[in-house]
């Protein structure tokens, strides 16, 4: 089997932006993404994992990760997910570089 | 001074409830950092279980209830939680370095209502004998959902007079939705809904209504360990977060118990009805209204509003709000 | 006409049990788009806690009763779970545009049993005070499993047919272990060797009988917010799963309840033994047999066969499966 | 003779006792593979309620209780767990190819406490009617803390000794403090606080003892499942590990009858207490040991201690233990 | 302390695979695997995290990740993994390029 | 929007390794970091991860990932980390090259 060249974005936001996080990743005709739940710390505050309990669940992080043929179509997301998600909600993204099998799984690009 | 005294007695027997205990328990074992932890399923579970029984027990009562009796009293909710919010924008303006959706987001908060507390007002009332009007409890939605509407509405005028350019509308309707399909109100207008249409008598006595205090103990357990853990939150602001949040439950709570004393003269409404309306004023909102003013003001500081309001102002309306509005109920009316 | 009526005035009574309620609220809560949710954990712990309490008091009951009545019931009900793939083999292949294996996944599905659909079945003929056999359930993984295994067998044959040259074995002995293995019939199974083996009439008082009805209005409202937002899936294959998914559980609960009839005919077979019956052959699987049919048909659509079952066949054969076969009893024994 | 046929007799009781019966049942389930399994947030408050039960009644009737009675049996306790320490210590010494830091471990994890090994002495003993005092349970910390402290002491000694040159401090109160903030100490001292400082009479009663029995039955369920999936764990060390969880269970619990019995004459210990402290002994500490000695010893094989304890010498003193202590406090106390 | 190139592959798959999937891993030589429970939207539907209830919790997600020391191993896993377990689930994989402290501790390629 | 350049660094460990972990994590300037439960299998033992029943939740693992500009701080964090913690536990590190956006939340290196 041959490996491909593709880029992966990783989004790790406040939960409460998920939705509109995905809207962005399928607008730029990704195909899939995979979201994990997570906690973390950076700039705002602690943000816990939803394991134990907590008067603000819906504080905790995700990090979703999405795998695009091609940096344009990465970048876009990226800068996208910046622009309209993180003026005032805590989160970052970064990319990276994978090789996938089967390309045509992935976005049209 | 017998007022005073009675007050003191009661506050001292209310040390000894162990509802309050739980909750001064679980503050000290956070702060002993015991790893002692409450699963958040489980949280997520008693939560669902108490607003469930209020919900059920109210739909099944309102049958027999006289609703005619229910306009003023929740005629004066909207007004408390209209009331708090603009009391709130006020004071935090007179207020030096204080960020003003910051402060309009937490006198929101504050105005709107916690399910925990009022759970723990229903069983201290339960427990003094005091009667309240089964609908009372459903009065919830009318004081909380004005109040978090106004003060997102209020944060994004302000913010729009800010950057005019950018043209942020406020979609009222859309508050609304968010806040009836928060996870509380959910639980609460289910329940009342069964409550009142189907024969779920057998389900309350049986299941949610003998569960009740006892998960109430461990939800108290969960409030005392975040009222600690977010203190380091709430040293992350202005100190004025702090002292607001200590003086409004009481302040908000004697606002209401006057208004629900006029509804006492004009309608009738029952002392334990004011003091139930006293406590929701006095509450703040713990599990739905966070997310909700998260997404209606984001550029509001959540630590400000959530550190004031888990860390100061829940203890507070629970440990000296509810023992005093009980015991002004008592010698106002006579109890 | 006197049967109609009465139907329907059962089917007016049973709107307002609150099992029902509670799986029309969940239904509603999910389509108004509402944030509760139920924890993962509370719910398979629920599960688990339902069918421990079943298997359990059939345990103990077992030990007094007559098994060699047993016999003819429980060869009803293979007959009655390889009935069910059968016909729907025959129905799904003379339907147009329907996936062969799909087809023998979902008939597979509703050949097997639910165990939250008989613990409402339960709960109601307790409600109505109508006697059946403990070791009734018992009869679960007798129709359960030659469903499961019946469908992944027949689709297995076909998948082999088409491609000759991979051979795919079919193991009937590991469908039978993976059933067995499965959660739901595991802790059936458990409860029974626990109830049958141990003293365990006291725990079972105490603690897995008081908190059945409880639990299960839980459930129920699970049960209600899956079936809403499983609709999406059902939408995106053919529409004759839908119609199936409606129709199915009827037909299937009226053979039960005629081999049921026949049962009491020969061996006395109890009129809420019967009822059993038909709402096992109604109900389908929703525990474990849509993980046993993704792992022995692995080519299926699980979203035609789990849309099917939990959007529509499981609302209608509680809602009005159960009602139907209760009613039909009252008549037919004359109760 | 007339003993051994006591302690048969009981023996085969026990085995249908649903406690043990839930254990077998735990491990049958793991053994064949089956998926059924409880959520780990079911199970950590399943065990903070357990814990909150036994915490709360202490406290309550300590209230009334002569504590001077107390000191005896708590010296006893810290003996005892210094004690399993140092003979575990000797044994491990004496075989072959066993690593003197698993040794340390293994020793101490035996000399602490399993909080649910105690809960089901508690409701043999109910069952049973011995009577034994309130405050025995909470012996639990004078037993537990020290065998984990020395445990670590000695390990640490030993790895300085080893390389000199890196100084590995060990910092006792350290220690001490992270077994009380474990979860298990944590909770137990909690309700003991509550239990004695607010009127928990009534939530108790109401709702921590109703759901203990039930709990409990899950919980040993719980605890069968993991005995054998850690078999593999046990199976990668020396087999020495298995035979010491085997026999060191009821070594440790007979040396703790014989000072209980000391107690008893010399300050009137009750029978009951008698078999609590041989039952603590006895048993192996499951929730906060592990950890503690996990940060304490980090070089030490968690499968050698987790291992032994888990898979052989929590059933070793739930199955055998138990009945034997009750037993013999039946005839050496004539009840 | 040096840093040593090797290779990651991820596998993001329903989670009834996961033992079929370790299995592969395991007979690849690889000394050891990651697993975290996901949930994500692709080809076939939405799978959830299991957080929520769920009637269907065995169809949410697992991301494994899994470092070997050279690239042939790894493509080897990913290869295996398409053709033996996606043909009827879904899923995905993908390499990435990593450095290891002591290597050692990986596969022996 | 721009993209930089800069150096992810993930580490699995004990769960009960956290705290020291994310100590040498800030002390070495990184702003922020990521954590994931997760369970796995290495040269010790099976990690389960922490959904089902287990006496010992403090064993499952936890994946924290953090980023940082330049690749001496990550070098200097996973050397940190498995010289001070995984002598007597288990555990991997590894870095990854990745591409941020808004540099200035990172790191000041
Ligand atoms: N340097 C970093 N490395 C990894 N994750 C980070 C980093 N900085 C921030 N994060 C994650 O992003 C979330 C939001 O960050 P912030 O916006 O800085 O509060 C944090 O809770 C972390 O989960
Ligand atoms: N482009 C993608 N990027 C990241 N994850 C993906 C992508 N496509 C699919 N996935 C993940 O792989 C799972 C199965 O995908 P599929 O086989 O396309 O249904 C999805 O549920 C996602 O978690
Ligand atoms: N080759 C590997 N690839 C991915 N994760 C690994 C690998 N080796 C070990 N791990 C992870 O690191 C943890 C500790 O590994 P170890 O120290 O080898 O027991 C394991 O439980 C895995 O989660
Ligand atoms: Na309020
Ligand atoms: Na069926
Ligand atoms: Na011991």
């Amino acid at each position: 089997m041959k490996f491909y060249k593709a880029k992966k974005v990783v989004i790790i936001a406040e939960k409460i932006l998920s939705s509109k996080i995905c809207e962005i990743i399928e607008s730029n005709g990704a195909r899939g993404y995979t979201v994990v739940p997570a906690g973390g710390k950076g700039a705002h505050n602690m943000h816990y994992t939803s394991e134990r309990a907590s008067v603000v669940d819906d504080f905790s992080n995700v990090r979703i990760e999405v795998i695009v043929k091609n940096k344009s179509i990465a970048e876009s997301i990226g800068s996208q997910v910046v622009e309209n998600c993180f003026e005032n909600y805590s989160g970052i993204v970064y990319l990276e570089d994978v090789e996938i099998l089967r390309p045509d799984k992935f976005n049209g690009g | 001074m017998d007022f005073l005294g009675d007050f003191f007695l009661r506050f001292v027997v209310q040390f000894q409830s162990p509802t309050l205990g739980f909750l001064i328990g679980g503050m000290l074992v956070a702060a002993l950092g015991s790893k002692l932890k409450i699963p958040n399923a489980i949280y997520q579970f008693i939560v669902f279980m108490l607003l469930m029984k209020i919900g059920l027990k109210g739909g099944i009562e309102i049958r027999e209830a006289n609703l005619a009796a229910m306009a003023l009293p929740a005629f004066f909710s909207i007004l408390i939680g209209v009331l708090i919010v603009r009391v709130g924008v006020t004071l935090f303006g007179m207020l030096p370095g204080i960020n003003k959706t910051d402060g309009l987001a937490t006198a929101g908060l504050f105005g709107a209502v916690s399910a925990s507390t009022l759970a723990v007002a229903i069983v201290m009332l339960e427990e003094e004998a005091i009667f309240f009007e089964a609908w009372a409890p459903a009065l919830y939605p009318f004081m909380d959902i004005p109040a978090l509407i106004l003060a997102i509405v209020l944060a994004n005028i302000h913010l729009k007079k800010q950057k005019e350019g950018k043209d942020t509308k406020v979609n009222v309707w859309q508050i609304i939705k968010d806040s009836l399909r928060g996870s509380a109100l959910s639980a609460l207008i289910l329940g009342l809904a069964l409550g009142l249409l189907t024969n779920s008598g057998n389900v309350l006595e049986s299941f949610y209504e003998p569960l009740f205090r006892g998960f109430l103990s461990i939800l108290m357990l969960i409030m005392g360990m975040e009222a600690y853990d977010r203190i380091k939150e709430l040293r992350s602001v202005a100190h004025w977060y702090a002292i607001y949040a200590g003086v409004a439950p009481l302040m908000h709570g004697l606002i209401a118990f006057g208004l629900g004393y006029v509804a006492h003269l004009l309608v009738g409404f029952s002392p334990g009805g004011v003091v139930i309306l006293a406590v929701m004023a006095s509450s703040n909102s713990d599990i739905s209204g966070p997310p909700t003013l998260r997404a209606g003001i984001p550029s509001a500081n959540p630590s400000a509003y959530i550190g004031a309001s888990t860390s100061v102002g829940t203890p507070v309306s629970i440990a000296i709000g509810i023992p005093l509005f009980i015991a002004l109920a008592q010698i106002v009316f006579g109890l």
